[in-house]
């Protein structure tokens, strides 16, 4: 056909409707990849909202000790609830699936992903497994009270409507999977003529790593998941004493799925701070091949350390040695990867931008996160700490403080590319201030209360806790505020914003070469590739043409 | 659904990625008796198997299964499902996969061996 | 807050070891971000070098950290060895843990719901669970181990100075996973065996009933909890399920005692299948006693 | 799922591009099988590691259960299992080698010898529910534990494969649809290849429960 979508011709993007259906339909039947990561967004937005209120809410009863309002029996259900959604809808789909749909393709220098309707129906099936998991609230039985780890036996006794909800989380499994397939084989086969493996974007080695272990790990708690549900159907007594079953092997199970996932949650976040780092220092990253491959030794040494999360179960005492030793292991490989993002800064010229603050922002809070890790790890320590507030405090310092201010992070360095407008910069690096004073109020004190012995999933607690709990519900408050400036500063962007140019911040991607927002179809001209992903040398030169 | 607007044509299938020029994994179609003869194999090896744990029960018997399937099994992935005609990356990638699983069960007898 | 076990004092060294690591590099490295953050930034520095890596810095910043967290490794588990390596002649206690409550049992019988132990002699805990995961959790000794239902796991301590310490249920175990909490009472250890012969023997089915926690669910003045009332409850019929079809039960001496040793056999219909399978944690002549009492509400 | 790894596959390409001419990524929907395969093997992995606990634990017992199944049985489903992988492979070279009549006669002997298994299996299920030994069945549930873990994973582990072999069965009657009606043929064989794919690894996975369970004593 004659006249072209992406040539000069077509000035339209993919946030316009083409094509037959248009408005609602359009996207609700889209199989472009750009569209289904919005789609995503707006979906886990939802539901990120709703654990957050969960999150404040459990900050509002432990504010005081005492019960003030609600009964510890909704106190259980608000913290499973909050981990449910957090972990399964919020958290792991997070940076994969929102901005791994909408940049790896972008950064490849392809059209699409591999299997487009593939993608598509990961997204239906997401939104049916968070249906699933919000049907279990109101259906009867009352809503599940077991934590998100759903330990046996009290799972499989528990009359709250634990199988509906372990179900959702095996459908959302099945969502993560279909994601990883689709990356994997995109990864493998859409590069752009010229990108070979080591000439490939960080953060699609970080969606790489991560997707493999969404592949392999995620069938083994689905299996667990399923017979869980068979058990308390059935009765088939895997995972129950009175049956000659052994609780300790859920365990094992859960947590063979459920350590590697962790790393689901923070990798794709690291390879964000890998891109960001070298364009805001405008220069090439330190250590290429040394960040790359420290992705995948995370993903392969964290499918061995996951007894770390069972130290005081009553594994055999060689166990917690090995899994203990086997934890220190995996910390090293994200030790290199931060020595080298700090020597990226090195001799930079560095540009103060809101998603460069993020990135160190993540660094900061991350670390502080990654080292309390090593404080679990070890054997006498974690004995003392574990399933108390400093376990509360290191996981959401590396969840939240790592994969969520990834995510923010990715958001702000993103958010042009994807509305084509820039949000106001002196309100974003507020946002973040406020964030960061409010996130280390909130969960420092944790750290605190554990170590002073202060157990996790407590609807009550003793008076000589009182302190450190009043100080982290005030955080929580700031955290609010800061998080709720960050996002209509960027939502009011999409709206108000100035437009952006194709390339606002310098980056040297494939995804900055097109414009922003991009056309339906990626480039307007195929990309080849001639250089490593961070080689600055053409912009550095175009702005000294510039400058003459 | 977007035919009012086609590209240029500068859509771009497999014509890079793993460094295969635009192929369409055709290979020549394995001879049919190469699969009989496999069959054979898998037929026999599982006589063997059944042959040992009924008249060697328990230890060699087992112990012959434990050789016995994998060797089965090998078969099967090389030949039936071809992974001795396809490029490297599928054969590591299935050994990866594989590895994991032993490795995972591996490590849980550290638990259970030893309590 | 102050360790008070022959142990503690390892684990603490082995955290501020840890800890204090962990702050020299979090400080390091904050204050390099900080510090680059100002000499390179680009109205200073407006033209960056592309430093492509270094094979000595890498292989330095593997090697350290590798050497760093092995000393870490060896801390943990020098400490943790000591835990795991019960004394000769360590008193025996078994711990008994059930949907909601501790209680604690001696060698010579005597039955409680507080810990007393003798300060500077070695005690080993049997754990037991009666129904879900519990754990064990004195953050004053920093011990904490589980107790499973069908496993008996063990652990062991030695209190150094008197005094009381809070223990508490650190694995999620229902409702009242907050509220089951009970003390270590660590006295001199001729008060101690003082303490230990007196008050011996069997206790009445009321005092039982409290040591085992059936209080914690049921009342005998007709208001229910999490279980139904004892209140007029001998001799009635009682409205049942059994495998999954509804029946009416006359409440006899059988039915009691199959309600405690078999709870899960005959539900009452309007709870939960939550009441603990008591069958390990009390004997015959126990059960006698309690019945007698129900029969009297 | 793995039904459509073809046809997605063959959609690898923006539909605006597939409009213009056509583009397959044969191999970028094989990496894409094979990755479905590993997520089967995996959630199998889960039941074996399970099995390889209890059977640690009780081996006796499992020794002792073992006995009540039906060797000759077991071995008769393997034969049958083993021959359809054949049927299965012959059926795609086949159509490679343009033969559609015959390769449609192949498609129709592994979907009858896929018949064949299940009868089998139900005749071996329904005479152990004769005798109460089901998951939730009296019989079963008053066994010793060890002996009772066995047949509860017998029946889950069977049951998981029997569901599977289902599920192939269907995607052969859809696949032997679309050779007929032309939208698989010899110059497009993919969707037919990871069907004798998945069908191969339902065959696999039987050749390890075949000594887990029956051949155990
Ligand atoms: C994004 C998620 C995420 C990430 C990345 C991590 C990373 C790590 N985690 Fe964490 N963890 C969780 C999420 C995460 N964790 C969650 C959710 C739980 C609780 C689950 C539950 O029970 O509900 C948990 C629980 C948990 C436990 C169990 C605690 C208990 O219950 O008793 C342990 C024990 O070892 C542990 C260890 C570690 C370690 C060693 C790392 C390492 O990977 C960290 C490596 C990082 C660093 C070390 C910092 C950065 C590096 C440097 C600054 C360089 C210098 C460093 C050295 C020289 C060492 N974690
Ligand atoms: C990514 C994961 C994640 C995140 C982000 C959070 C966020 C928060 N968590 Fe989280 N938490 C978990 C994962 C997470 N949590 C998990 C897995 C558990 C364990 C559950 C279990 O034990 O089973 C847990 C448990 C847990 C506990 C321990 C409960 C207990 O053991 O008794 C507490 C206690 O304070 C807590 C508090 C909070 C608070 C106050 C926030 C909040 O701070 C969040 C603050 C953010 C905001 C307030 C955002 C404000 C913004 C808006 C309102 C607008 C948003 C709208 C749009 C973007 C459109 N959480
Ligand atoms: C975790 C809470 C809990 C504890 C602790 C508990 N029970 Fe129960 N009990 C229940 C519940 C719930 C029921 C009703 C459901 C059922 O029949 O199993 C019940 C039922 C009973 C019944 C039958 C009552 C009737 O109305 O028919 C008896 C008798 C009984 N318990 C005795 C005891 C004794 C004795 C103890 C202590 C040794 C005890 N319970 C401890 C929760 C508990
Ligand atoms: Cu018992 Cu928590
Ligand atoms: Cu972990």
């Amino acid at each position: 056909m004659a006249e072209s979508k992406t040539g000069p011709a077509w000035t339209g993007n993919y946030l316009q409707d083409y094509g037959r259906r248009r408005g609602l339909m359009a996207w609700l039947t889209t199989t472009d990849h750009k569209r289904i990561g919005l789609m995503y967004m707006m979906a886990m937005f939802f539901f990120f909202t709703v654990a957050v209120m969960l999150g404040v809410l459990i900050r509002l009863e432990l504010m005081n000790p005492g019960m003030q309002y609600v009964t510890p029996r909704v106190y259980n259900s608000l913290f499973t609830l909050h981990g449910v959604i957090m972990i399964f809808l919020f958290i792991v789909p997070g940076i994969p699936a929102v901005m791994g749909n909408f940049i790896l393709p972008l950064q490849l220098g392809a059209d699409d992903v591999s299997f487009p309707k593939l993608n598509l129906a990961s997204w239906y099936v997401y939104i049916a497994g968070a249906v699933l998991a919000l049907t279990s609230l109101f259906a009867g039985g009352g809503v599940p009270d077991t934590g998100w780890t759903f330990y046996a036996p009290y799972a499989l006794r528990s009359g709250s409507n634990v199988s509906l909800a372990v179900f959702a989380a095996f459908v959302l499994g099945f969502s993560s999977i279909m994601t990883g397939m689709n990356f994997i084989t995109t990864i493998h086969r859409l590069r752009a003529p010229g990108m070979g493996f080591f000439r490939m974007p960080l953060f699609c080695w970080g969606l790489y790593a991560t997707s493999w272990i969404q592949v392999i790990a995620t069938p083994v708690v689905g299996i667990t998941l399923l017979l869980v549900i068979m058990e308390r159907w059935l009765g088939i007594g895997f995972f129950d004493p009175a049956r000659g079953g052994d609780p300790v092997l859920y365990q094992h199970l859960f947590w063979i799925y459920s350590h590697p996932v962790v790393y689901v949650m923070i990798l794709p976040a690291m390879g964000v701070i890998s891109e960001i780092l070298p364009t805001f220092a405008g220069r090439t990253v330190f250590g290429y091949k040394a960040i790359a491959l420290s992705s995948m030794a995370i993903a392969i040494v964290g499918y061995m350390v996951w007894g770390h999360h069972m130290f005081t179960v009553g594994m055999s005492d060689t166990a917690r040695r090995v899994f203990s030793i086997l934890t220190f292991l995996v910390a090293i490989p994200t030790g290199i990867k931060v020595f080298n993002w700090m020597a990226t800064l090195y001799k930079g010229s560095i540009r103060i931008e809101p998603p460069l603050l993020w990135a160190l922002g993540f660094v900061f809070l991350f670390s502080i996160g990654g080292l309390t890790g090593l404080v679990n790890g070890a054997l006498a320590t974690d004995i003392h700490v574990h399933d108390t507030a400093f376990v509360v405090g290191h996981f959401h310092y590396t969840m939240f403080g790592g994969a969520g201010v990834g995510l923010f992070a990715a958001m702000h360095y993103w958010w042009p590319k994807i509305f084509g407008r820039m949000y106001n910069r002196k309100r974003a690096i507020w946002a973040w201030g406020i964030f960061m004073v409010g996130f280390n109020v909130l969960y420092f004190p944790m750290l605190v209360l554990g170590i002073m012995g202060m157990p996790r999933r407590y609807a009550d607690y003793l008076p000589r806790f009182h302190t450190p709990e009043l100080i982290s519900t005030v955080g929580s408050w700031i955290l609010v505020s800061g998080l709720i400036l960050m996002v209509w500063n960027l939502i009011r962007a999409i709206k108000h914003g100035e437009p952006a140019p194709a390339n606002p911040w310098g980056g040297t991607t494939l995804e900055w070469q097109t414009t922003s927002p991009p056309p339906q179809l990626n480039f307007a001209v195929a990309p080849t590739v001639t250089t490593g992903p961070y080689d600055h040398t053409a912009l550095r030169a175009a702005a000294a043409k510039e400058a003459q | 659904m977007h035919d009012s607007h086609t590209t240029g044509g500068h859509a771009q299938p497999a014509a890079h990625g793993d460094g295969h020029a635009g192929d369409h994994a055709a290979h020549a179609p394995v001879a049919t008796g190469t699969f009989v003869m496999v069959w054979v194999a898998l037929l026999a090896l599982t006589m063997v198997t059944v042959a040992a744990s009924v008249w060697f029960p328990g230890k060699v018997g087992i112990g012959v299964a434990m050789v016995v399937t994998p060797i089965k099994a090998a078969l099967i992935l090389m030949w039936f499902m071809h992974l001795k005609y396809e490029t490297a990356v599928f054969r590591v990638m299935f050994l990866s996969a594989i590895m994991i699983l032993a490795l995972v069960m591996g490590l849980t007898f550290f638990d259970y061996s030893f309590r | 807050m102050a360790g008070a076990s022959s142990y503690s004092g390892m684990v603490d060294k082995t955290f501020w070891m840890i800890l204090g690591s962990s702050v020299i590099m979090l400080l390091g490295i904050t204050a390099t971000m900080i510090l680059f953050m100002v000499k390179y930034r680009r109205s200073r520095h407006p033209v960056a070098s592309d430093i492509e890596g270094s094979a000595t810095l890498e292989t330095l910043w593997t090697v350290l950290p590798t050497v760093l967290v092995m000393v870490m490794f060896y801390y943990g588990w020098a400490g943790f060895k000591v835990m795991r390596e019960t004394p000769k002649g360590a008193m025996p206690v078994t711990v008994q843990a059930r949907m909601w409550s501790w209680s604690f049992k001696y060698e010579n019988g005597k039955q409680t719901t507080e810990l007393y132990v003798p300060v500077g002699r070695p005690v080993a805990v049997n754990l037991e669970s009666a129904d879900v995961i519990h754990s064990f959790f004195v953050p004053a000794f920093r011990m904490k181990e589980d107790c499973m239902p069908g496993r008996h796991n063990h652990a062991w301590f030695q209190a150094e100075r008197e005094g009381v310490y809070d223990i508490m249920c650190a694995e999620y175990c229902g409702d009242k996973h907050s509220a089951m909490l009970s003390k270590v009472i660590a006295v001199p250890a001729d008060t101690f065996d003082v303490w230990l012969e007196r008050g011996g023997g069997r206790p009445t089915g009321l005092k039982l009933m409290q040591i085992k926690g059936c209080v914690a669910c049921h009342t005998s003045d007709g208001s229910k909890l999490v279980g139904p009332t004892y209140k007029g409850l001998f001799g009635s019929k009682v409205r049942v399920t059994t495998n999954g079809v509804e029946r009416e039960v006359l409440a006899d001496e059988d039915y009691l005692r199959r309600s405690i040793l078999q709870p899960k056999a005959d539900i009452v219909v309007g709870f939960q299948p939550q009441m603990p399978d008591m069958a390990g944690q009390l004997d015959d002549e126990d059960i006698k006693l309690i019945i007698d009492y129900i029969k009297r509400q | 799922m793995h039904a459509e790894g073809g046809t997605l596959g063959a959609a690898a390409v923006s539909p605006a591009a597939a409009a213009h001419h056509e583009h397959r990524d044969d191999i970028g929907s094989k990496t894409g099988m094979w990755l479905f395969l590993f997520t089967e093997l995996l959630l199998f992995g889960g039941l074996f590691i399970i099995y390889a606990v209890y059977r640690h634990k009780y081996g006796t017992e499992f020794h002792e259960a073992a006995h009540e199944l039906n060797k000759a049985m077991g071995v008769t489903n393997t034969f049958v299992l083993l021959t359809s992988s054949l049927t299965m492979v012959l059926a795609v070279g086949a159509l490679q080698r343009a033969r559609v009549a015959e390769s449609l006669r192949w498609l129709g002997a592994t979907f009858g010898l896929a018949c064949c298994f299940l009868v089998i299996k139900f005749l071996e299920w329904s005479a152990k529910h004769h005798h109460g030994i089901w998951p939730g069945g009296e019989h079963l549930h008053a066994m010793p534990p060890g002996e009772g873990m066995f047949f509860n994973l017998y029946f889950m582990m069977t049951g998981l494969h029997g569901i599977h072999v289902l599920v192939g069965m269907g995607v052969m009657g859809s696949i032997a649809a679309r050779i007929r009606s032309g939208h698989v043929s010899p110059s497009r064989y993919a969707a037919l290849e990871f069907t004798g794919l998945y069908w191969h690894l339902v065959d696999l996975v039987w050749i390890f429960l075949l000594p887990l369970f029956y051949l155990t004593n």
